[in-house]
């Protein structure tokens, strides 16, 4: 039962993956990719964790993935905001 | 039915190949950067795939991370500061001595034969010998740590790993000598986004780091892996110019650049009495010294790995006079 | 499991290579970060699959430092490929 | 509780210690500099003695023994290598102390990258494992780069640039040698090699290695980078490049020669090919050489082959004679080409240029320097008695003994080259009637030209001392006795 | 099909592509990078050959010194990348 949870939820996962990737080749321009990208990669990363994490048991694993995907999930949006900004106007420096 | 994983092998592999293709002849040097990080990404993939943990750790934070943030380094110098590519940002070539087609074409022909010289004689490459994994088994128990890597690292090979911080140390004398100057650019604006994330990040990749010298002595680890990720930190702080290397800072960072391979050798040459020989580290104090070794490195490496992204001794360059002190 | 395991692995692997498309393509620096990032990401999940199947919960660390070393690589990237900065 | 010391340690911790003391004190440098080398040169005497007591000494690092540990060996070879490097090294840097006496900057880092570069070479010479080596030469090779650029010119950066990307080219194939020398045999040290059985992968790391090597050597054909590097450098510097880095790559080659599991015909026919092709093109260049220093860097090129020649001289069954012919080539060139680019900087930097067109219109006439060089040019040309001389002697000898006249006709050609090409330079320094100002006799003699006078004399005397050196060399027996 | 034959010849050809760039590439980063590849390359056939015995047991010697490898491959990239940027600087101002 645990099994099957777990592989659903990395099949999620991976689908979203896919379907940011798809977004990142087929979108218009750089906001529309950054949009699809950065959400869809994050929710599909997600995804996955919980379902690695369902199948690994200890909690330790199970602490450590916490922790990866949650570091993920913060510096991929701060990144996908300097990327805007970047995209936008370029970086000043003063 | 094939094992899907040998797909994902082979698929990985064909990757990593034609990733090394693309970052040599995409024309884009800015693309060649990053095809060279992901290739970077995925040879470590690969060596996960191999059961070599550390050298996928060693190669995503040195050999990818460090290694594109140099060449992103040099790029960006040569495209905004000496402005050499200037002109031609997006497409820049700065010419060696131009090469005729042919010559070029007989230089791939050649290596072309020669890789393929390579490649049988790795297909006929009977394993012969045993390798060193019985004699390392057998010598675990007297080396003071737990993960073999680590016993080879700071034990068995110490020699060898005491000339590769030389060499670490050499690198940043001999860039030191290159380049000098202290910058006056301003600094970049990143939004108060990024100020969040960075309180967040700069002590996170500072306890990570700390967690993967600690972790090396029974786990995959150790004071290079660790040492690139507090450099990671140092090439932030760089990045952002929350740091300016100063003048005055130069004594400090010349003691740090030495600590790790002075401590290193101190030890090595210090446990030799009694009728032990140098580097002959005494059982009962073997992982007090290993560990003092490696916290020691691993504070040189952070600093060097830094020091080299920085690129330059910081001091005043006077005008016209090349041998300023 | 792992056969699905292994699966998920090449479709992740594909979805980086596809990615790599858009590297090529360009045209911006903007783009050839954004799918440096998709990178970073993918090859974290990679690793956390892996380190089930391969049973080495070792991986995990290494996955916490890819995920570290993206962000700071993509801020390098973000920071350097524009001017001033010495 | 006391500290054992080896001499064996102390050949290459002493130069580690002193490069990280002269690289925190940078006032003090010369200083730490000169008691670190005078240091070193007293652990080599002390391993000298060790050696001639007891025969090849070993010592295993960690206690753990090879395969698992690295172990230090020292033999008469790798004695003589040592104490060529500190005798040499100490020599040179004493010309150092004054040739950079205006240049703070560079005499701030020349000490601390040269010790560095002293740490490497001894780790190379007492070395017995493959994968050692290959740091050692990394460790060599930054810190040669270092030097190289020292004087910081356009010109030296793009030698050294190129020199730095031949360096690293050369120590990965040697890399990807010892990758497949693990792969065939699941171990590094020479031991290992030594009973190995001949396979396709044996063969490749082998090729490897050789191929890694040569482009460190600059055998012809991968000479390219030499000429401009040495020429380029300043002048202690280039003494340190072309007398003794070149040598540690030429050791590892004439070391691990013994283990080539095929050292047939054609290979050293082939080996010796390139240096005949060396001795030739060197000799050519360095007859159309414009400038002193480019034509002396040549003629390392040229010089690099001879010792190839030598090796190759009288074939597979002449071997165990004919290391010792290129062991007494390698010493002889290390000593007098040192004296040489002393000398030629000297002239340089009395003169203020070195075209050698105009060498004989200067108003300034460095005395002392052009008989040092004169000195060095005997040896390197090969009169009697100067230990080249003995060098080519045993070489021809061998070769005529085999019946290679080929290796004599090479060698003939060769010495004519030499002939040719510095007298072009001892001409320049002899004819007075093109001499347009008054000439400063006395000029341009300095306590500078102690140090390479020094070594163009020892490097004509040590031509008398040939038998014990010869003798002293054979300890540990290099290549076996009964091969 | 195992791992170690196909990583192994990965290597291989990682290498060579190396070597064709080292000779070949005209610009002064690549080489650089290309060299970079030839490091890889050679720690590919190291890692591989590592694989004696069954999977779980890798020998650990080669893993160590790969790490090696790329700690002293770093260093020289930054001293040839260093080298690189003072030229250059230096001949930007030849041109002004």
């Amino acid at each position: 039962m645990l099994e099957i949870a777990a592989a659903a939820f990395i099949a999620l996962g991976t689908l979203f993956f896919v379907a940011g990737t798809v977004g990142l080749l087929r979108f218009p321009d750089i906001f529309c990719r950054l949009h699809a990208l950065t959400k869809a990669d994050g929710l599909g990363l997600a995804l996955i964790a919980v379902g690695v994490a369902l199948l690994a048991g200890t909690a330790g694993a199970v602490f450590r993935i916490a922790l990866v995907w949650f570091f993920v999930a913060v510096a991929s949006a701060t990144c996908g905001h300097l990327i805007a900004r970047y995209a936008r106007h370029g970086v000043r420096h003063d | 039915m094939t094992d899907p994983l040998v797909i994902f092998d082979v698929a990985l592999a064909l990757a990593i190949v034609a990733l090394a293709v693309a970052a040599l002849s995409v024309r884009d040097l800015f693309a060649m950067i990053v095809l060279f990080v992901v290739f970077g990404l995925l040879s470590a993939l690969a060596w996960v795939r191999l059961s070599a943990p550390d050298v996928a750790l060693a190669e995503a934070a040195i050999g990818a991370g460090v290694t594109g943030a140099l060449l992103l380094k040099t790029l960006h110098h040569l495209r905004y500061v000496s402005g050499t590519l200037g002109q031609q940002a997006a497409y820049g070539v700065t010419p060696l001595t131009p090469v005729p087609i042919g010559v070029t074409l007989a230089n791939a022909i050649f290596c072309g034969l020669i890789t393929l010289g390579l490649a049988v004689a790795y297909l006929g490459a009977p394993a012969a010998g045993p390798g060193f994994d019985a004699l390392v088994a057998e010598a675990m128990p007297r080396s003071g740590v737990d993960h073999p890597v680590t016993g080879v690292l700071l034990n068995f090979r110490a020699y060898d790993t005491l000339m590769e911080v030389v060499v670490l140390l050499a690198a940043v004398v001999a860039v030191w000598q290159i380049e000098r100057g202290v910058s006056d650019a301003p600094a970049p604006v990143l939004g108060e986004v990024w100020q969040g994330f960075a309180r967040l990040a700069l002590p996170a990749t500072v306890v990570v780091g700390t967690y993967l010298l600690w972790v090396g002595a029974e786990a995959p680890g150790g004071a290079f892996q660790g040492g690139a990720v507090l450099a990671a930190v140092g090439l932030l702080l760089l990045l952002t110019r929350a740091y300016v290397p100063q003048p005055t800072h130069r004594g400090i960072a010349r003691g740090a650049f030495v600590l790790g391979t002075g401590v290193f050798a101190l030890v090595a040459l210090l446990v030799a009495s009694g009728g032990r020989v140098a580097f002959e580290y005494p059982l009962e104090h073997a992982k007090t010294l290993i560990l003092l070794i490696e916290g020691m490195v691993t504070i040189s490496i952070a600093v060097t790995l830094a020091a080299l992204f920085h690129g330059r001794e910081p001091v005043a360059q006077t005008k016209g006079g090349r041998d300023d002190t | 499991m792992n056969t699905f395991l292994s699966l998920t692995l090449i479709a992740l692997l594909l979805s980086i290579l596809a990615g790599l498309i858009r590297v090529f393509r360009g045209p911006a620096p903007a783009e050839r970060m954004l799918a440096a990032q998709l990178f970073g990401t993918a090859a974290v999940a990679i690793l956390l699959v892996l380190s089930q199947l391969m049973q080495m919960p070792a991986l995990l660390d290494v996955a916490m430092v890819f995920a570290l070393l993206a962000a700071v690589t993509l801020v390098g990237f973000v920071v350097l490929a524009s001017r001033g900065v010495r | 509780m006391s500290v054992e010391l080896s001499p064996m340690i102390l050949a290459i911790f002493l130069p580690l210690f002193g490069a990280i003391a002269a690289f925190i004190a940078p006032r003090a440098a010369w200083s730490i500099g000169l008691a670190t080398l005078a240091a070193t040169t007293g652990a080599v005497i002390w391993l000298a003695r060790d050696v001639w007591a007891k025969g090849a000494v070993m010592l295993p690092l960690g206690g753990w023994g090879a395969p698992l540990g690295i172990d230090l060996r020292a033999d008469g070879l790798s004695v003589a290598m040592l104490a060529l490097t500190s005798a040499v090294g100490f020599l040179v840097s004493i010309a150092a102390l004054d040739s950079l006496k205006d240049a703070a900057r560079q005499r701030q880092y020349f000490w601390p990258l040269w010790l560095l570069l002293l740490t490497g070479m001894n780790g190379v010479y007492l070395s017995t494992d493959l994968f050692n080596l290959y740091v050692m030469i990394e460790v060599i090779a930054l810190a040669a780069v270092g030097l190289t650029v020292l004087n910081g010119t356009r010109d030296a950066l793009r030698a050294g640039l190129e020199y730095m990307y031949a360096s690293i080219l050369g120590a990965l194939l040697f890399l990807m040698g010892v990758g497949f020398v693990y792969l065939h045999l699941g171990r590094l040290d020479f031991a290992g090699l030594a009973g190995a059985e001949v396979s396709g992968s044996l063969i490749a790391a082998m090729a490897l290695m050789f191929v890694g090597l040569a482009l460190k050597i600059a055998l012809f054909p991968l000479h390219f980078w030499l000429p401009a590097a040495h020429a380029n450098a300043t002048a202690p510097a280039s003494a340190l490049l072309s007398g003794l880095v070149v040598k540690a790559a030429l050791y590892i080659v004439l070391r691990l020669a013994q283990y080539m599991p095929f050292p047939s015909e054609t290979l050293l026919t082939l080996v010796g090919l390139m240096g005949a092709g060396a001795v030739i093109w060197g000799g050519i260049q360095a007859l159309r050489a414009e400038r002193l220093k480019l034509l002396v860097a040549w003629s390392t090129v040229a010089q690099i082959g001879l010792i190839f020649v030598a090796f190759a001289r009288a074939g597979e069954m002449g071997l165990t004679e004919s290391w010792k012919a290129a062991a007494l080539l390698i010493l002889a060139h290390g000593v007098a080409k040192a004296a040489m680019f002393l000398a030629a900087g000297r002239i340089k930097d009395e003169i203020g240029h070195d075209v050698i067109r105009d060498l004989d219109r200067a108003p300034i006439r460095p005395t002392l320097a052009q008989f040092t060089f004169a000195l060095a040019a005997i040896s390197l040309i090969g009169l009697p008695p100067s230990l080249g001389f003995i060098g080519k002697w045993s070489l021809m000898e061998g070769a005529m003994a085999a019946g290679y006249w080929h290796w004599v006709a090479v060698t003939m050609a060769g010495t004519l080259l030499s002939v040719a090409y510095f007298s072009r330079v001892l001409t320049a320094f002899l004819r007075f009637d093109r001499v347009r100002a008054p000439v400063g006799e006395h000029q341009g003699w300095a306590l500078a030209d102690a140090a390479p006078l020094t070594l163009a004399l020892a490097a004509i005397g040590l031509g008398l001392m040939a038998a014990p050196l010869l003798s002293f060399i054979e300890i540990g027996y290099p290549f076996g006795v009964a091969q | 099909m195992t791992p170690d034959l196909i990583y192994g010849l990965c290597g291989v050809a990682v290498f060579g592509i190396g070597l064709v760039g080292a000779l070949c590439a005209q610009d002064r980063l690549r080489r650089v990078l290309a060299l970079k590849l030839c490091s890889v390359g050679a720690g590919f056939l190291l890692v591989v050959g590592a694989w004696r015995t069954p999977p779980a047991t890798p020998d650990p010697v080669p893993h160590a010194l790969v790490i090696t490898g790329i700690v002293v491959m770093v260093s020289a990239t930054a001293v040839a990348l260093a080298l690189i940027r003072r030229l250059q600087s230096l001949e930007a101002d030849d041109e002004r």
